[in-house]
């Protein structure tokens, strides 16, 4: 049990072509307060849905959440009502979207977007809220940030807009922080401006932070704790030294493997060889079965749990050797 | 590609376009009903006349501006006709007139609209002040002058009210263009080397489509009765074709003492252009991708 | 865009000098002749002559232009062939009631339009949908003097609330610019809805969800804005086309708007009434449109105009 | 050398006007300010630098999306600089862009094998339908995508499937020169190795030039022979990709180097944290643009503008050499 | 209860003053060239001619006292009344009138009154209070003539010349004060009306209320004393009414089909008067005219001057099959019939097509917009070129005398363009009793020459005869003393409430 948010069973499925098709499969993990969790995983993975379906946002595409609980300081937030919902968006719970260009509206001011917020959660007089918006632009590095006030989304790059989106849901300091890859347009000085700025929050207001991002350094320099996600389910979790050092899932353990470093110039990169089974091809066992390397029979039969062991939790059999021993003695009986 | 090793020949079942159109189209109750509707108009407009029960033509004399009763569902008209005959034998030439002319108008106009919104510069400045001089013109004076040019004749009314027709859907439709080639994916288009009336056609006009549709299905009504007015002027129909538009336009004089003269025109009208604006509801959830059912 | 509006302000005068053109040769070209719609049926070609003559009907067209463009110029746009009244003065006393009546009717068929539209987008596919739907139906497919005669029947005579027709207190607009207004508010009712349905799809109104914003506030704050470029296009060419006067609602309800003499005077072939009426109305549609692209280059920043 | 260019461009200017007043722009951004350089065939050009410098905007104007306001845009040896849309329409078959943004550069209403097909469409219209079908789907195998998502709409994807689908786009008509607006930004580091892999083979096998808009400096470094660095509308320095990270020259590249995160959390790095307000792009410094964050600002740099010049087989704009 | 809730309605009314709605714009204001009936009849109030018509159309003396035609119809003297003022102050006396006839003589045929003068040679000033007008040749209907000259305020046509339309100052019994374009023509009692009998009322108001339904509306609201025209269909409904009353006047509007008698296969009698046969006159009051009007039993209205009845061609379907084949036509043929836009006008056309189709005469209802209609008609120069066939159209004399009735309809010189008679009918003995009408100064001569005329020209069928419209006129009980006349212009002159 986290403090701030649980996530339990979460199951969210679209509608595509008239089939149900879930990309979110059963998710649990939870955050504390103040904690910065970073959520990894490979593209597709349904990373974003479960950050949606955590604010109910979904209201508008096909998909819809079919089981679970999110659970947010003890509130569970599917069960409330859109209204009650309203109140801790924005002001509770924040998002970062991932996609900056088409999440800001094309015809809006900057500054007048940033100031909604303000001045709905903050209550803000009208200038105090253009002063603290200002303010905000400049603290995410934005430069002439009172000229960018008056202009439109598509006059700015595209890093410019995904900190304009920072801002937007850093301004009403909220208990919790969805960020979806907020630093991927960002270059690394700005990037690295950023992420101090979030740790602040973090140290100076306790806010928590989910941050999805592909990028392991990221990860590492600001995350305590790592969720990494296959195929709409959490395969590992662990805090981040533990993860970088010993990662146990073989998915996790490829990952790291594939990430460039500088330094280390070669002609190929590490690659998992073979695609995320689509949603209709899934295996009855473990999802990550047929690109694993350590595959053995159960897994392609059986799903394995998310088991704790210590701090840490794995969906693997390779550390489940008890209960594959008893599973498979059932199974042979 | 070494490492590609799962190479997957699954594919959903694609059904093709029309198939899934026609089964995404069936979820939808109300247009499914109005479709049905519609088609019971088709076929009223190719075998109407055959299946009256009276001549919609022949006059008695000796019950005019009857109401309606079970002898005459809709009631008789000043010369006596039956009214509910006429309705149905004026379905061929008042659908007929009202859709094609619409259709006219919006085809020339959608075209001309996507031209000048996406061209921009002088094309734009010059269709859109051609249009404008349309506009200024009035319906009594276009008319007159088609007659003069093209002579009177029901294809004369369908150019007339298509002329109309065109300047306002060409504003509307470069309304909205001018909206849609701003947007990224126009330029991402151009950025493969797309020609402009690729882009034009396939990805400027998709995006008008459902303003399209709109306009489209609340003009019929109007266009109905804009034949009918011409028709009055000499342009078209002679004014004893049972033609809705017209009957409904002749009976004003008799709102207060014959009110089932303008009901039932005025009705099925009503009904007819209901039936579209659902229909054209339909169509658009039906081609937009991120409808939810 | 002081520039841009300067210039096409500019543009309108040469434009207006064509347009004048055209609609000289039109009108000269259709055929009918003022002289014997003026003299009556019992008028000897002798007679027809004379008036022709008197008219400058008996010279080539050309001629006849210049000498219309020579009045013009000098601020003059004739007579009335029929009553011999100034056309300004005929224009002129019509052209107020017929503005206000515009602005009237548009003004609420604006209001109820969108509100009735965004109540349609919002609840699409409920029964507010549907509601708002057979209202637009209606509005548009009801012929105008039906809707004038039952409101007349109901309101003035049941009821005595108002007077039948007339300009001469505020409470004549009332009845006409409803009907008036009903076919624009249904018109703008549906492009609201169908372009407002597709906005409220876009990425950007989960964003206001996502900061806790009212439905109203989306509706209304974000989607409404850049939805409404349709609407503003119908709205300006209905707006052009109330200004010429609606000839169906001043004569339900006897309003001294410019429609009725444009029909009269181009059934009398009065060609310098029709010739004045027209110019005005290409004029105000030039100027109201400008007015819409201005709105375009409001409603959405990155339509601009600067060529 | 110079007639190995691919691509030359030279002195290239876009300025944007600033919110435009009632009667005059109040002044302009100059997101491209006298840009020149050059990519040879076969190389992979890459740019990085400071977000909102005008990387972008370089890319959109090589690609002619965009008018440059001045310079020259020199393709296969043809001149490009005022040639008219349909003259530009010629290049674009060799000359592939991949959009920063992939959601909003994919047409809405079009399933994905339909936005896949259509530059097959467009340019090679002899192809059969089947074969363009096949090809569609290697495409998208080659990047990750299943055939299952064929049927697919834009928006039903995840944003780094989005991604993979506008690079099979750009990939698709196997042009000479792409240019790559952060290809790889929204892709998990396997499928990102995957892709990257994939760019260096078909620069092997096809001679394909890249030229490659990026922040992550790792996958810079994995991928170019040559890289750039803008700043403020500017290009600082030009460097084989090796040196650049060695050595590198201008004081921004050194502080964007030492900003690049390390994926171990045990690992902590001296950074030079850059101070100073960021410049305004509208109202940029006089002299060297970076002479206000500069931690070797000098006098002259407030006054000069320092001139890319060749320091030790660099070119570095930079008064320290 | 209605009105006196409606503001406007009640409000800008008191005892004296009247409201009367009519179904159209007055076009001008200027006497000298109104045209239609409506604008007669406000400048009627405003106006008055040297002479002028009673309820009958009977010509009396007003602004003469009397006037005398020397024997050969050449010279007309006339009595001046005097003490009579303009409004504007300026005396009525000969001088004003010859300043009224010069000015119509001057404009060189571009106002409506100088048709009326054609035949006029000069005017003689001979005292203050006498005139004499010398006519190039006898014209029976001068006097008619006469009557629809008003006179106007020397002074106001030195003062707004070619805007008199816009500034009425004559002597009639009310004055000018508003005219709101398009929507009302305010008037008011003039107080020193030489009649000191008149007016009674203070202020009259005439509200253009185009539409039936409205004008109806207005009627029962009591926002309007008197309508004209009160549609046929609203009779009934308002018969119940207590407080509304319902005048019937029988008009000299006639309503008639004109054959072309120049083309086959119109130029065989049979064919003409079959299809006066086959249409039955009775159904057509009923229907089209919902049972107001009368048959036409003749040329013209029996109100017209030297009216003379005729036989109907009463409904006789056999008979008129029997014509139909004796003219070689046993299975009638095909053709089309032409009029104007109005809606009683299409409702006529149609009733025409259903009547003949009996008869096998197969009619295709071409309605024609005013102005292409009248270029149809009048732009063939030679009655071989002509293309109209069957014309449905009504007619009624402007002045209500015999000769307008006669002579541009009938008389051979009136072909097309030369005037209205579209029926190509040419009968010698027609166009030689035409002129000797003319000459004729004694009125039993004329009624004799009319008689004969009419009773040619109704065998010869060249129209279908069908009916002579009955005007309809509603008022409210309290008003009495409005009536319209024949020719359908309204008289206010001796309004009064009650
Ligand atoms: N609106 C939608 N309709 C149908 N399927 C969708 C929709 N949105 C997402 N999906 C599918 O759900 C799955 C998970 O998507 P999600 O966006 O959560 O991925 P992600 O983990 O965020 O990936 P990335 O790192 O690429 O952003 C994907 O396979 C995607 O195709
Ligand atoms: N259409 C436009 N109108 C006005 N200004 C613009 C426009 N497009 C870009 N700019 C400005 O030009 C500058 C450069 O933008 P550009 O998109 O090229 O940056 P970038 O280098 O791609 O940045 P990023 O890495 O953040 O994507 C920015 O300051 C931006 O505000
Ligand atoms: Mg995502
Ligand atoms: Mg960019």
């Amino acid at each position: 049990m986290y403090d701030l948010l649980n996530v339990k069973g979460l199951k969210t499925a679209f509608k595509n072509n008239n089939q149900r098709v879930s990309v979110v499969n059963g998710v649990d993990f939870g955050i504390n307060k103040g904690e910065i969790v970073g959520i990894v995983g490979e593209s597709g993975c349904g990373k974003s849905v479960t950050s949606l379906s955590i604010m109910r946002l979904l209201h508008d595409t096909t998909g819809d959440i079919q089981d679970g609980k999110v659970t947010f300081k003890g509130e569970n937030l599917l069960d409330l009502s859109e209204r009650s919902m309203r109140k801790i968006r924005g002001k509770e719970i924040a998002m970062i979207f991932q996609e900056p260009m088409t999440s800001l509206n094309p015809v809006m001011k900057i500054g007048k977007q940033l100031m909604q917020g303000i001045i709905l959660h903050l209550k803000y007089s009208k200038e105090k809220a253009k002063k603290h918006a200002i303010d905000t632009l400049k603290s995410v590095g934005i430069p002439r940030a009172e000229d960018i006030m008056n202009e439109y989304p598509h006059q700015l790059s595209g890093g410019m807009r995904q900190r304009v989106m920072i801002a937007i849901a850093m301004s009403c300091e909220p208990e919790l922080l969805i960020a979806d890859e907020p630093t991927t347009a960002l270059d690394v000085t700005i990037q690295a401006q950023i992420l101090e700025l979030m740790k602040r929050l973090q140290s100076d207001r306790g806010t928590a932070i989910l941050m999805i991002t592909h990028d392991l350094g990221v990860v590492a320099e600001v995350c305590d704790r790592v969720i990494v996600m296959y195929a709409g389910r959490v395969v590992e979790e662990a805090s981040v030294d533990e993860l970088f050092e010993s990662p146990r899932h073989p998915y996790t353990k490829d990952l790291i493997e594939s990430v460039p470093k500088i330094g280390e110039r070669k002609s190929r990169l590490y690659s998992i060889p073979g695609h995320v089974p689509n949603p209709n091809q899934m295996p009855n066992g473990c999802k990550f079965a047929p690109r694993c390397q350590h595959a053995m029979e159960i897994c392609f039969n059986k799903e394995p749990e998310l088991t704790s062991e210590e701090k840490r939790k794995h969906r693997c059999w390779l550390y489940q050797q008890n209960n594959v021993g008893r599973e498979q003695n059932l199974g042979s009986k | 590609m070494a490492e590609i090793v799962t190479k997957t020949d699954y594919m959903p079942k694609s059904r093709g376009k029309l198939r899934s159109f026609c089964a995404a189209f069936i979820h939808k109750k109300t247009a499914v009903a109005s479709f049905f509707f519609f088609c019971l108009l088709i076929i009223l407009a190719l075998i109407g006349p055959s299946i009256v029960p009276y001549n919609p033509q022949t006059p008695d004399y000796n019950h005019v501006l009857q109401g309606p009763s079970w002898l005459h569902l809709a009631g008789t008209d000043e010369y006596g006709r039956d009214v509910f005959s006429r309705l149905i034998v004026g379905t061929r030439l008042s659908l007929g007139v009202g859709i094609s002319s619409v259709l006219l108008g919006a085809v020339a106009g959608t075209i001309l609209g996507l031209i000048s919104g996406y061209f921009g510069k002088w094309v734009d400045k010059t269709i859109m002040r051609i249009c404008d001089v349309f506009f200024a013109f009035p319906d009594i004076l276009l008319a007159i002058g088609i007659i003069a040019i093209l002579g009177p004749g029901l294809q004369n009314v369908v150019i007339a009210v298509a002329i109309f027709n065109i300047p306002s859907f060409a504003r509307v439709v470069r309304g909205k263009t001018l909206e849609v080639k701003e947007m990224l994916f126009i330029e991402a288009t151009r950025s493969i080397g797309a020609t402009k009336s690729r882009i034009i056609f396939k990805h400027v006009f998709p995006e008008t489509f459902s303003t399209i549709i709109v306009y489209l299905t609340m003009n019929l009504g109007t266009a109905i009765l804009a034949a009918a007015s011409l028709s009055f002027l000499g342009l078209g129909a002679s004014p004893s074709s049972s033609d809705w538009g017209a009957m409904l336009s002749m009976s004003r004089d008799y709102m207060g003492t014959a009110f089932h003269l303008v009901f039932f025109p005025g009705l099925i009208i009503f009904l007819t252009v209901l039936s579209l604006n659902i229909m054209g509801d339909g169509l658009r959830d039906v081609l937009d991708p991120k409808s939810k059912d | 865009m002081g520039k841009y509006v300067i210039k096409r302000i500019i543009g309108i005068i040469p434009l207006l000098v064509v347009v004048s053109f055209i609609v000289f040769l039109f009108i000269h070209l259709i055929p009918g002749d003022p002289a014997r719609l003026i003299a009556g049926k019992e008028a000897t070609v002798k007679e027809i002559q004379a008036i022709r003559h008197e008219l400058h009907l008996d010279e080539p067209i050309f001629q006849q232009y210049l000498i219309y463009m020579d009045g013009l110029l000098h601020g003059d746009f004739g007579e009335s062939i029929k009553s011999h009244i100034p056309v300004m003065h005929l224009i002129g006393e019509r052209m107020l009631p017929s503005i206000e009546l515009s602005l009237l009717s548009m003004g609420w068929a604006l209001v109820f339009g969108i509100l009735i539209g965004v109540l349609s987008a919002v609840f699409k596919n409920r029964w507010p949908d549907y509601g708002g739907m057979v209202t637009a139906v209606s509005g548009i497919s009801l012929p105008n003097f039906w809707l004038g005669l039952v409101m007349i029947q109901l309101f003035s005579v049941q009821l005595g609330w108002l007077p039948t027709g007339g300009a001469d207190s505020w409470k004549g607009y009332i009845m006409p610019s409803i009907a008036l207004g009903a076919g624009i508010m249904a018109m703008i009712a549906r492009f609201t809805r169908s372009s407002l349905v597709q906005t409220l799809k876009e990425d950007f109104i989960r964003t206001g969800r996502s900061r806790g914003l009212s439905s109203m506030t989306i509706v209304f704050g974000h989607a409404l804005k850049s939805s409404l470029i349709p609407v503003v296009t119908v709205a300006g060419l209905q707006f052009g086309f109330l200004l010429g006067g609606s000839v169906v609602v001043e004569t339900v309800f006897s309003f001294p708007g410019m429609g009725r003499l444009l029909i009269d005077s181009i059934q009398l072939r009065d060609y310098p009434v029709v010739q004045a009426e027209l110019l005005l109305f290409s004029f105000e549609f030039i100027l109201v449109n400008l007015v819409v692209d201005l709105l375009y280059g409001f409603l959405n920043p990155k339509i601009s105009y600067e060529t | 050398m110079a007639a190995n260019n691919l691509l030359e461009v030279k002195n290239i200017k876009k300025y944007f006007p600033l919110s435009k007043g009632w009667f005059s722009a109040k002044g302009h951004v100059k997101a491209v300010d006298q840009v020149s350089f050059s990519i040879q065939r076969g190389e992979t050009f890459s740019l990085v630098g400071e977000s909102g410098c005008g990387k972008s905007t370089l890319g959109r104007l090589i690609n002619g999306l965009i008018k440059s306001d001045d310079g020259e845009i020199i393709f296969k040896g043809k001149n490009l600089t005022g040639a008219n849309e349909k003259a530009w329409r010629s290049y674009r078959k060799p000359m592939q862009m991949i959009f920063q943004d992939p959601y909003a550069s994919l047409s809405p209403r079009m399933k994905i094998k339909d936005i896949l097909d259509e530059p097959l469409k467009i340019h090679h219209p002899e192809l059969s339908k089947e074969t363009r079908k096949t090809m569609v789907q290697e495409i998208l195998d080659v990047c990750g995508i299943d055939a299952y998502h064929l049927d697919k709409y834009a928006h039903e994807f995840s944003g780094g499937q989005r991604q993979r689908i506008g690079i099979a786009r750009a990939l698709i008509l196997k042009p000479e020169l792409i240019i790559a607006d952060e290809p790889v930004s929204a892709l998990d580091v396997s499928i990102q190795a995957q892709v990257l892999n994939l760019l260096k083979e078909l620069q092997e096998n096809y001679q394909l030039t890249y030229l490659f808009i990026s922040h992550d400096l790792s996958v810079v470094e994995h991928i170019s022979d040559k890289i750039a660095v803008m700043y403020l509308g500017n290009i600082v320095e030009i460097s084989p990709a090796e040196d650049i990270f060695s050595r590198p020259k201008h004081p921004y590249t050194q502080a964007l180097l030492s900003a690049v995160p390390i994926p171990n959390p045990k690992v902590k790095r001296e950074r030079i944290m850059l101070k100073g307000e960021i410049p305004n792009a509208a109202n940029p410094p006089k002299g060297c643009k970076f002479h206000s964050r500069c931690p070797h600002a000098m006098d002259i740099c407030k006054t000069v503008e320092p001139q890319l010049k060749k320091v030790e087989g660099q070119m570095v704009a930079c008064h320290l050499y | 209860k209605g009105p006196s809730d409606s503001e406007s309605a009640s409000s800008a009314k008191n005892d004296k003053d009247i409201t009367i709605a009519v179904n159209q714009n007055f076009t001008t204001l200027d006497p000298q060239n109104v045209s239609d009936t409506l604008s007669i009849s406000a400048t009627h109030a405003m106006y008055e001619g040297l002479v002028g018509f009673d309820k009958n159309m009977t010509i009396k003396p007003v602004l003469a006292t009397d006037y005398k035609v020397s024997k050969d119809g050449l010279v007309y003297t006339f009595n001046l009344r005097k003490n009579v003022k303009f409004h504007d102050g300026a005396t009525f006396d000969a001088n004003a009138v010859k300043a009224n006839f010069d000015r119509i003589q001057g404009s060189k045929g571009s106002l409506t009154a100088s048709h009326y003068l054609k035949n006029l040679k000069d005017i003689k000033v001979i005292d203050d209070n006498t005139v004499q007008f010398t006519l190039t040749k006898p014209f029976s209907a001068m006097l008619n003539k006469f009557a629809m000259i008003p006179m106007i305020s020397p002074k106001a046509i030195k003062k707004y010349g070619k805007n008199i339309g816009l500034h009425p100052v004559g002597t009639g019994p009310f004055e000018f004060v508003k005219w709101n374009q398009g929507e009302s023509l305010i008037l008011k009692k003039n107080p020193d009306y030489w009649d000191s009998n008149y007016p009674k009322v203070n202020k009259v108001t005439f509200k253009s209320v185009p539409e039936n339904g409205s004008r109806v509306a207005m009627l029962k609201t009591g926002e309007a004393d008197f309508v004209y025209p009160l549609p046929e269909q609203n009779v009934k409904s308002l018969k119940s009414s207590s407080d509304i009353s319902i005048d019937q006047t029988e008009s000299t509007i006639v309503r008639y089909v004109s054959i072309n008698t120049n083309k086959k296969p119109f130029n065989n009698k049979k064919v003409r008067l079959a299809m006066n046969y086959a249409l039955n006159k009775d159904t057509y009051i009923k229907v089209v005219k919902n049972g107001f009007g009368s048959k036409l039993d003749s040329t013209m209205s029996p109100k017209t001057q030297f009216y003379s009845k005729q036989g109907v061609y009463e409904y006789n379907l056999d008979k008129a099959k029997k014509l139909m084949k004796e003219a070689g036509y046993p299975n009638g043929f095909s053709a089309e019939i032409w009029g104007d836009t109005a809606s009683d006008t299409m409702k006529g056309m149609q009733f025409v097509q259903q009547q003949l189709a009996k008869i096998g005469i197969k009619l295709k209802v071409k309605a024609m917009e005013q102005g292409t209609l009248s270029n149809e008609i009048y732009s063939p120069k030679t009655p071989d070129q002509a293309k109209v066939q069957l014309w449905y159209v009504s007619w009624s004399p402007s002045s209500g005398d015999a000769d307008g009735a006669t002579r541009s309809l009938f008389s051979s010189e009136s072909f097309p363009p030369n005037g209205a008679n579209t029926a190509y009918y040419k009968n010698n003995e027609v166009d030689s009793l035409i002129k000797k009408a003319n000459k004729s100064t004694d009125p039993d001569e004329q009624a004799k020459i009319y008689k004969q005329i009419q009773k040619d020209i109704y065998s010869d069928a060249p129209w279908i005869f069908l009916g002579v419209d009955t005007i309809l006129s509603g008022h409210r009980n309290n008003l009495k003393g409005v009536y319209v006349l024949p020719d359908g212009s309204i008289n206010i002159k001796n309004a009064q409430l009650k």
